[in-house]
C-alpha cells in the first residue's frame, strides 16, 4: 500500500463528506428564515440515504466495469471488497471517496426547489434520481469503460457527471415546481449572508479534496488539480465581483461568494488538465458568465430559487467546453491521446477541434438524458406524492409545516410547554 | 391625531407598506412580533417531545396620522393585509395627543 | 401620565437613554424596529438584480411618565436624538389612564 | 376598549400567556424588548476593557380587550407576572378607540 | 520515519482538535442564547487546560505501559520524547493526537449540566476528572497492558472510554445538579438550530480523523475503519429520522443531526472491527435506539439538558456490545484473538459469547468506576466551591453573570459605555 | 516523489486556504451587524486577487533565490513549473501552499480599518502592499539567501514576515484612518460571538497547517511544528483568561478565542525550535502579555477596532524574541549553527545572545520597513481615492453603502421589490 496516497484519498474522503453540511448552511442562508431548516433538510437527507444506497448497489453499478453502459453486481453489497487489498490504494478507499460525491450531487438539485417542495417528494426523489440518473451518468463519463469516456471526453472531477447532471435536473425541477408565490416581483433576499460565507469556506476547502482527490493518489495530476482549483476558484471570485461592479456599482459578498462557487465548478472538470494560467482563465470566465446567467431566470420565467442552473448547470458548462480550448496535456503530465488515461489537446494548444466535439456530445448527452429522465421521475411523483406545498405551508414557513421545528428562537419563546 | 396599530402577516408587509403609500401616508414603523391568537401556533418535536408553540410570527405596523385620513388609513391596511384566513390580525386606533419630528421640532399633524 | 414613543437612529440610543436619565426618568423600554419615510431606504444587489429595500433600522423607546413632566422629556429626546439630517424620526404622546409596577403592584404616577 | 401593555421578565411570559388565556384573552401579541430601569443592567468586559450595559432583556405583551374586562386583565398579567424581585416591570393600560378584525372586518369590542 | 503515515496521524490530529470547537458550536446552538457562551466557554475550557496536563503528566499515565493499572511517569512532561524518533510514525505523534481525545472527553459532559453549573466548579472539575477518571480507564481499556484490554475486549477508538465514560459521568452530573427550573415543563428550545448543524459538520468531519486515525498509521485498519465510520453514521442519522418520522410524523434536521453522532458514538468503539454492512446495523440500530432513550430523562426524571445520557452512553454502549455479536476480523484484517493487537469473532459470524462477555465487563467496570469517582468528585465541589449558580443567574442568564458577555449585541444596543 | 509529502502539503494548502474565509468570520462576528459584510468581504477580497498575483509574479519575487534583497522573474507566471518534478515535493506545491500565507496576510490589516475604511481604497491596497511590502519582507525573512535569514535570525512560518509585518501596517493604517466616531468611550461590541468561534475553530485548524506544513514536507520538523503549535494554542488561551480572571474577575469566551489566536501568532515563528514545554511557555506569556496589550489603544489613543496591534504585532514580536531564549535545537533535529538550515541555541539552553539579537534586528528592520512603505501606501490612496468613508455611511453602516447588502433579512423583511 502506498500510506501516502492512501492518506490523501481518506483526507479527501471526508473534506468531501464535510461538503454536504457546507452546502445546507450555504443554502439554508440564502433562505429566509421560515424554510431554512427544511432547505437544510434537503442535503442532510442526501448524506444520510445516497451513501448508504452507494455502498449497496450504486458503486457497483457506476464503477464495475461492464461494457459501454452500466456496471454489474459484482461489488454489490461490496461483496469481496477488504480494506486490505494490496495495491497502492485499496478500491474500498474509491468507494468512499466517491460515496461522498454521489451524495451531494442531489444535494445540489435542491437549492432549485427551495421554498415550496414537499419534503415526503424530495425524500423519494433522492435514491431514485441517484439510481435512475447520476448512477448511469456517472458510468458513461467516468468508468473506463463508459462510452463517453472512451470516445476521448475529459471530465477529471464531475463538472459534467455532477455539476451539468445536477444543473440540467434542477432546471426540469424548477419547472415544474413552478414558481413561488411572489416570485419575481419580491426579492426573497437571503436571511443570513454569515451563514451562506461559512458555507462557502467549507464548500472551498472541500473542494480541495473533490477535485485533487479525483486523481486517486497523491500524485502530480493531484498537484496540478490542486493548483488549478485554487486558481480558478480565486479567478471566479473575481471574475463575478469585477462583472458586478461594472454593471451594478458594488462588489459584494454574495457576489464573491458565488464566483469562488462558479470557478470551482467550471474548473471540476478541467483541473488537472489546465495549466495554473489556464485555470485563472477558466475561473475568470465562468465567474463572470454565471454572473450573467442568474439573470436568464428572470427572462426565461422559471423560478430556479437558489440559481443552481445558473451556477452548477452554466459554470459546469463553461469549465467542460473550455477543456477543448485549453487542455494542455504536455503541461499536465497526461499522455497524448484519445479515451480513458489519455488526454488530447485543447484548440489553443495546436490541438484539433474533436476534443471540442467530445466535450460537447458527452454534455449534450448528459442533458438530453438527465432532462429526460428527471422529468419522469418528478411527474410520477407530482401524480402520487405530489411535488408541492399548500399554499398556507408555503406563506406560513415550511420548517413548522414539514419539519415540527423552527430554525430560531428567541430568548422569551423558547420555552414551549409539552403536547 | 391617531396612532394605528396592526398586527399583520408577514408576508403581507409588502403589501401593507404600498397601499399606505398610496393612501399618502408618508412614513411608518415595523417590528417583529409573535401573536396568539385563534389561528393556534404549531407543534414543534424536540429530541422526541413534542412542545406547543402558541407564537406565531407576525409584523407590527405603527402609523401615526391625523384624524382626518385616519378611518380611510385603516380601510386600506385592512383591504391590504386582508387574506380571508384565520391569522389576518387587528388594527386598532389609539389617540395620539403629539408628535413631534425630531429634525425639525415641528409639531402636530403637519409634522408626521 | 403619557406614553411617550419615540423613532430615534439606533446609534442615537445611548444619548437618548443618558437625556432621559438627566430629565429624571428612571426607567425606559427600547425595541428595535424598521422605519420607512421620507428617508428613503436603500439598494440591494441579489444575485445581479436590483431590490428597492424601503426599511431603515431604528430604535424605537418607550417611556411612561407622570403628566408634568412629559413636555419635559419630549423636549429632550428630542434635543439627543437630533442631528438635523433627513430620517432623525418621531416623537408622539399618548394617553396613559393607569400604570402598575408588576413587583409591588403600586399604582399610578409614582409607580413609573 | 383598552389597550394593556406589560413588560414582563422573559421566563414569565409563558406563565402570563396562560393566566390570560385562563382570563379569557383570546389574543394577544408579545415582542422582545430590552429595558432600563432600576433592576440596573450588568457589565460586560470586551477585550480587557468592562462596559456598562443598561439595558435588559424584556418581553413586551400588548393586549386589546374591552373596557370592563381591563381591570381583571390587568391583575391577572400583574400576578402571573410578579417574583417580588426588582425588575419586575410595568403594566399600563390606554385608551383604543376602535379594532377592526382583518380578517373579518367585524370592529369594536366583539373583534378583539 | 513514514511520511504517509505521519501526515495521516498530524491530519487527524488538526481533525479532532476541531471537534471541541465543533462542540462548543453544537452544544452552544442548543441551549437559549442567554446561556450559549457559558455553553460553549465549557467546552473551550477543555481545550485550553486538559493538552497541557496531558503532556505534562496524562500521557506517561495513560499510555506508558506498566502492568494492569497505571502508567509510570517514565515520560513525564514528554521527557525523552523527540519528533525525530526512527519509527514509523513517532510517539511525539500519538502525544498530540491523544491529547486532543483527552480534551474532548470532559467537554462531552458539559452538555448534561447546561444551563446551570457555576464556572468556577466545572474550571476545577475539568482538570481532575481528566486525571482520576480519564486517565485510569483510558489505561485499562486501550493501553496494551490494561487489564480489560489484555482480557480481550475491543474499544478502536474510545466507545468505552470516552463515551461509555463520559456518558456516566453526565448522568451522575445531571442527577447532582438537580433540573432546571422549569424543567420538564417547559421546552428550552434551541436558539439557532443553524449553529447545531455547523458544530455538527465540524464533528462529523472530524470523527473520520478520530476514529481512522486511530488505527495509529495509514494503513488498513485505518481505511477499514473509515469506512466504517463513514456508513455508521449516515445509518445512524437514517435510523433516527426514520424512526421519529414513524413515531411523531416527521423528520427534523436536530433528528438527523442526532443520528448522525449516535451513529459515530456507537461506530467508535467497532469501527475497525465490523464491515461496512455490519457497520450500517450498528448505525441503524444505534439511531433507532438512542431516539428512543433521550425520552429515558423524562421517564427517570434527572434533567440531562443536552441528551449527553441518550446520545453518548447509550450510543457507546449499542455499539460497544454489538461488536460482540458484529465483530469480523476476517474481513477487517485481524488475526483473531484474545488480547492486545487481536480481535475474537462476534456470536454472527461464529464467535463464542466470550468477546460480548469481555464488552459486558469492560463497560459495567467503566460505568461503576467513572460514576462512582465522578460523584465523589462533584461531591467535594459541592461542599467547596458549590456547583450550581443562584436562581437569579439562571433565569437572568449565565452568560452575563458567569462571564461578563452575552452572546449577540443587537444594532442598537452594541454601544455599551465605558464603565 | 515522497506521496506523504507532497499529501501533508496539499492538506495543509487547503486548511491555511480555509484560514481565509475564518478570518472573515472571526472578524464579521466582532464589527456591529450593519458592517459585518464590509469587514468579511475586505477578507474574502485578499484571497480572490492574491493567489492571482502571486501565481503571476508575487513567488517569483519572494522565493527564486537571487542574492539577498529580492527574487527574480525566473518562475514569472510559474513559467517552468510542473506538478510532475521529480523530487520529494515539486515546487509547484510550495507555490499553491505559500499562496494561501501571501492572501491571508494583508488580511489580518483588515481588522485594524474596520466599520470606516472606502472599499474602492482596500481594493487597490491590498495587491500593492502584498506586492510592495510583503513580498520583500518574506523574502529577506524565508528566502535562503534573504540577508536577514541570511544572518540566523529565525522565523519558522511567519511570525516576523506575516504576523509582526501585518501587525505594524495595522497600526499605522489605524492611526492614518482615525477613529471610529463615539470611539473609545462607546464599546461597540461584538453582534456575534458564536461567529467569532466559528472563525476562532477554522483558523486553530488552518494553522495547524500554517505552522507544521512550512516544514515543507512530512519529517521530524514538522511534527515537532505541530505539537509546539497545540501547546501553544493551549497555552495562549489559558494564558489570556486566567490574567483576565485575575484582573476583571471572570473568564470570557471572546479572552479565550483571543488567547488561542495569541497563542498561536506567538508560536508561528518558534514553533519547530522549541520543545514542547517551550511552546506552553511561549503560549502562557503570549496569551497573557497580548491580554494586556490591547489595552495600548486606549492608552495611546489609536483605534484598532479589533485589535491586530495587540494580539498580531506583539503576538508576533513575543513569539519571535522569545526564540532567543528557548531555542533548543538539540530537542528538533536542527543542526545548531547560523543561517539557513540551521538553528543557534537560546539564552536558556546556553545559546550566546547573538541569536537574540538577530531576532530583534529582524523584527526592527520589518517594523521599520513596513511602518514607512504602508504609511506611503495609504498616504497615496488617501490623497486619491480617499481612506474613509463619508460620516452618513459610517453611522447607517458600510455594507447597504459599500456593498448593496444587508448581512441578516428578518422573517418579514426579506422581500424587498424589484428595483
Ligand atoms: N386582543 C388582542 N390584543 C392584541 N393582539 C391581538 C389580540 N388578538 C389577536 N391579536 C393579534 O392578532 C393576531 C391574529 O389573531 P387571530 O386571533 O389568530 O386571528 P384573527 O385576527 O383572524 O381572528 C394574533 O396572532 C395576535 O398577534
Ligand atoms: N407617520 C409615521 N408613523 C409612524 N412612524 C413614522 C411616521 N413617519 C415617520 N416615522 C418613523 O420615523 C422615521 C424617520 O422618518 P423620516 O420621514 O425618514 O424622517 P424625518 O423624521 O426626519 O422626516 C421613519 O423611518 C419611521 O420609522
Ligand atoms: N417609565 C417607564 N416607561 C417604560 N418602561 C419602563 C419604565 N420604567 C420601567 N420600565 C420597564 O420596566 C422594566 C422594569 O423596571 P425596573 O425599574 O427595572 O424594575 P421595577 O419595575 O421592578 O421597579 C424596565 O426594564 C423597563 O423595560
Amino acid at each position: 500500500m502506498d500510506s501516502g496516497s492512501l492518506t490523501w484519498i481518506m483526507v479527501c474522503t471526508a473534506l468531501v463528506l464535510f461538503m454536504t453540511p457546507g452546502l445546507a448552511l450555504f443554502y439554508g442562508g440564502l433562505t429566509r428564515s421560515k424554510n431554512t431548516l427544511n432547505m437544510m433538510m434537503m442535503s442532510l437527507w442526501c448524506i444520510l440515504v445516497v451513501p448508504l444506497l452507494w455502498a449497496v448497489v450504486g458503486y457497483t453499478l457506476a464503477f464495475r466495469s461492464n461494457g459501454p453502459l452500466i456496471g454489474d453486481f459484482s461489488a454489490f453489497g461490496l461483496n469481496g471488497l477488504t480494506a486490505f487489498e494490496d495495491v497502492g490504494v485499496p478500491e474500498l478507499a474509491f468507494v468512499a471517496f466517491l460515496g461522498t460525491f454521489a451524495a451531494i450531487t442531489p444535494a445540489l438539485i435542491s437549492g432549485a426547489v427551495a421554498d415550496r417542495m414537499r419534503f415526503a417528494a424530495w425524500a423519494i426523489f433522492v435514491p431514485v434520481w441517484s439510481l435512475l440518473v447520476y448512477v448511469p451518468v456517472t458510468y458513461w463519463v467516468a468508468n473506463p469503460e463508459g462510452w463517453l469516456k472512451v470516445r476521448g471526453s475529459l471530465d477529471f472531477a464531475g463538472g459534467t457527471s455532477i455539476h451539468v447532471n445536477a444543473g440540467i435536473a434542477a432546471l426540469v425541477a424548477a419547472v415544474m415546481l413552478g414558481k413561488r408565490r411572489g416570485w419575481p416581483s419580491e426579492g426573497f433576499l437571503p436571511h443570513s449572508m454569515p451563514l451562506v460565507l461559512i458555507g462557502t469556506g467549507i464548500l472551498w476547502l472541500g473542494w480541495f479534496g473533490f477535485n485533487a482527490g479525483s486523481a486517486g493518489a497523491a500524485d502530480g495530476h493531484a498537484l496540478a488539480a490542486l493548483m488549478a482549483t485554487f486558481m480558478g476558484s480565486s479567478a471566479g471570485g473575481l471574475g463575478w465581483v469585477l462583472t458586478e461592479r461594472l454593471r451594478d456599482g458594488s462588489f459584494t459578498t454574495l457576489g464573491a461568494a458565488s464566483g469562488v462557487v462558479s470557478g470551482l465548478v467550471a474548473i471540476t472538470p478541467a483541473c488537472a488538465f489546465v495549466d495554473p494560467m489556464g485555470a485563472i482563465a477558466i475561473g475568470l470566465i465562468a465567474g463572470a458568465v454565471c454572473s450573467q446567467a442568474v439573470s436568464l431566470k428572470r427572462r426565461f420565467n422559471y423560478d430556479d430559487s437558489l440559481d443552481v442552473v445558473g451556477v452548477h448547470f452554466v459554470g459546469g458548462l463553461v469549465g467542460s467546453l473550455l477543456i477543448g480550448f485549453l487542455s494542455n496535456p504536455a503541461a499536465t503530465g497526461w499522455e497524448e491521446g484519445v479515451g480513458p488515461g489519455l488526454a488530447a489537446r485543447g484548440l489553443l494548444f495546436g490541438g484539433g477541434p474533436g476534443l471540442l466535439g467530445e466535450q460537447l456530445l458527452a454534455n449534450v448527452v448528459t442533458i438530453v438524458f438527465s432532462g429526460l429522465a428527471t422529468a419522469g421521475i418528478l411527474w410520477v411523483l407530482s401524480v402520487t406524492v405530489g411535488l408541492r406545498v399548500d399554499d398556507d405551508t408555503e406563506s406560513e414557513g415550511l420548517d413548522a409545516a414539514e419539519h415540527a421545528e423552527t430554525a430560531y428562537h428567541q430568548a422569551g419563546l423558547a420555552m414551549g410547554s409539552r403536547g | 391625531m391617531k396612532a394605528i396599530t396592526a398586527i399583520i402577516k408577514p408576508f403581507k408587509l409588502e403589501d401593507v407598506k404600498n397601499a399606505l403609500k398610496e393612501s399618502g401616508v408618508a412614513g411608518l414603523t415595523v417590528s417583529e412580533v409573535q401573536g396568539v391568537g385563534r389561528q393556534g401556533g404549531h407543534t414543534e418535536t424536540y429530541r422526541g417531545a413534542e412542545y406547543q408553540v402558541d407564537f406565531v410570527p407576525k409584523m407590527r405596523v405603527d402609523v401615526v396620522v391625523g384624524d382626518d385620513v385616519a378611518e380611510a388609513v385603516v380601510e386600506a391596511i385592512v383591504t391590504a393585509a386582508a387574506t380571508g384566513k384565520i391569522g389576518d390580525g387587528k388594527v386598532w386606533v389609539s389617540p395620539v395627543e403629539d408628535l413631534v419630528r425630531i429634525r425639525t421640532g415641528e409639531r402636530g399633524p403637519d409634522a408626521v
